[in-house]
């Protein structure tokens, strides 16, 4: 086979591949000395580094692989990671808002006044930055404390969690009073 | 390169037809019915399927050939033109569409076992790029959420889950879940059952309230239970009588 | 970005991906309009055509993807696993080109110009992904309307359905006499 046909079966094989390969294997699936191999590596090698390339010849010991090159990689993030978007559901907010009230916080408690899990929405919440681990409790399985952050402070413009608006007197009068009692007790046993 | 004669297995009545017109040589447009109606009957009739679905859809066939053939002994219609029609122009036309989709599929085939050859590349994504997070934009994020509004929320949920608090259950305090389960209630009112054949229910409960009241609620659970899968019968003479609990026989 | 750079910056997301990606996805990656990019991948379609390059640009729709010149197959097929393959029966392949040819079609259609039933070929299309639902037809009982999927124009090596093979003059000799003059007849009428 001509030098031409070669390079382009290298070429063929490699980015098949994706991953690295022998020179040894290159060889003998194309029947062709590894020295002659080796020196048409370094010739596409040399190709490949021209301006209008995106991917590069990586030499590995007796293994050459193809691979893309790192100035492109921005690009590669945008395509390759779907823009993200952020946003606070209904879920993260009223897990939120708990841990905002009722400071430091265990899962547990968030569990109880939700009435549900919520394991994915505290993660995402740490993700966020919203939130943070703050200590542990000093009870059996010492499960982890969770509290505000500074950026989350910072976000809403209060220089502390004192600073945040608490329930008055009389709203709390318009909860049911037995009812009170009740999540009064729920919460404060733990 | 032609249409390849295949084994006598035909996809369909269309197929067969067409098989029966190419081995004849004849012309699409001008099929004799007569010959290829009997021809068709014939294989019809050799078939070896027992697939009435399959079948049917032979028949069909054969009914529009048959058809047609009647037709053909009648004095020919006209259209709007004035001009005769021809009772088999539309099996021809579908005919001839079939056979056009047909070889289509064999070019088709080419195309597969050329581009076969291609082969693809799976995705590599380099760690850097793979574990790139972006970074969260709280403003944005926060927008225009104000502490109020999450104090909204905070209150929303803390009435919500006044609403659900059961004021009759939550008077029991908490019921432990774990204490009586209906499978050991029910394994023991069958070995009291077995003991005592027949019973007051009353009595039943009435040891069960010594127990605590869940006890007794879970114990008239399994009975219902027992009911259910006819392990026992439960009689009452009158409204608010006695009601009596008998053992059923064991099927066998 | 200068042109050379963006052809780089394409190289690079088609390599890494390996699947095929949107054209609009390249130009809001690239910050570069679509036309811009359909230009650039137009001439890296022909610099790939080089004898020395074993891959090429596949055009599929509106997307673009790279792979292996199929003249190396035979080499590649000694190093790379060979992609997993499914056997189109004639049932199939019959059902495929009706599809292909006259989508969107209905179910009906298709029975209708086989004579038979279709269900299973259908079903069979669908799971190899060949085919796929691509809405329903305003009637009654709004049948579901099939298609053929991008997948399709890779494993049958068309860029686009407009692309598939048509029947030519020289094709036609090869069907028996007595129906040339029909089929004639029939493709010219379309």
């Amino acid at each position: 086979m001509e030098n031409e046909k070669l390079k382009a079966a290298i070429e063929a094989v490699l980015f098949t591949m994706g991953d690295s390969v022998e020179i040894s294997h290159l060889a003998a699936a194309l029947n062709t000395e590894p020295e002659k191999i080796r020196e048409l590596l370094k010739e596409m090698k040399e190709r490949y580094e021209e301006e209008d390339r995106g991917i590069r010849l990586l030499e590995l010991e007796s293994a050459y692989q193809l691979c893309t090159k790192t100035e492109y990689y921005d690009y590669l993030i945008r395509i390759a990671k779907q823009p993200k978007k952020y946003v606070l559901t209904e879920v993260l907010l009223e897990t939120l808002s708990i841990v905002a009230y009722k400071q430091p916080v265990t899962r547990l408690e968030i569990e109880k006044i939700r009435g549900v899990k919520c394991d994915h929405a505290v993660n995402k919440l740490i993700e966020y930055g919203l939130i943070e681990e703050v200590g542990r409790l000093d009870a059996p399985g010492r499960p982890l404390l969770f509290g505000t952050t500074e950026d989350f402070l910072r976000s809403f413009g209060v220089s502390s969690t004192e600073d945040l608006p608490r329930i008055s007197p009389e709203q709390i009068e318009d909860f049911k009073e037995e009812a009170e009692e009740e999540i009064q007790q729920k919460i404060h046993k733990k | 390169m032609g249409i390849p004669v295949k084994l006598p297995v035909f996809e369909g009545p269309l197929d067969l037809l067409l098989h029966l017109i190419e081995s004849n040589k004849i012309d699409i447009y001008d099929i004799p019915i007569v010959m290829i109606t009997d021809q068709y009957m014939e294989y019809i009739r050799t078939m070896e399927t027992r697939d009435l679905n399959t079948m049917s859809e032979f028949l069909v066939m054969a009914a529009t050939l048959l058809e047609i053939k009647a037709k053909l002994l009648l004095p020919a219609e006209v259209d709007e033109e004035g001009e005769e029609i021809d009772p088999r122009a539309e099996l021809a036309e579908r005919l001839l569409e079939y056979k056009m989709y047909k070889y289509m599929a064999y070019e088709l085939k080419d195309r597969q076992s050329l581009a076969a050859r291609a082969l693809y590349k799976e995705a590599t994504i380099p760690d850097e790029v793979a574990s790139y997070i972006e970074p969260v934009d709280l403003e944005e994020l926060v927008g225009d959420l104000t502490l109020q509004k999450l104090n909204e929320i905070f209150k929303s949920i803390l009435r919500r889950q006044e609403d659900k608090i059961d004021p009759v259950r939550s008077k029991f305090g908490d019921i432990e879940k774990e204490e009586v389960s209906l499978e050991d209630k029910m394994s023991s009112v069958e070995t009291y059952l077995k003991g005592h054949r027949r019973f007051s229910f009353r009595n039943l409960l009435e040891q069960e309230a010594k127990k605590s009241r869940l006890h007794v609620i879970v114990t008239f659970l399994a009975v219902l239970e027992l009911m259910k899968t006819g392990r026992l019968t439960v009689q009452q003479e009158e409204t608010f009588g006695e009601i009596l609990i008998e053992a059923k026989e064991p099927r066998e």
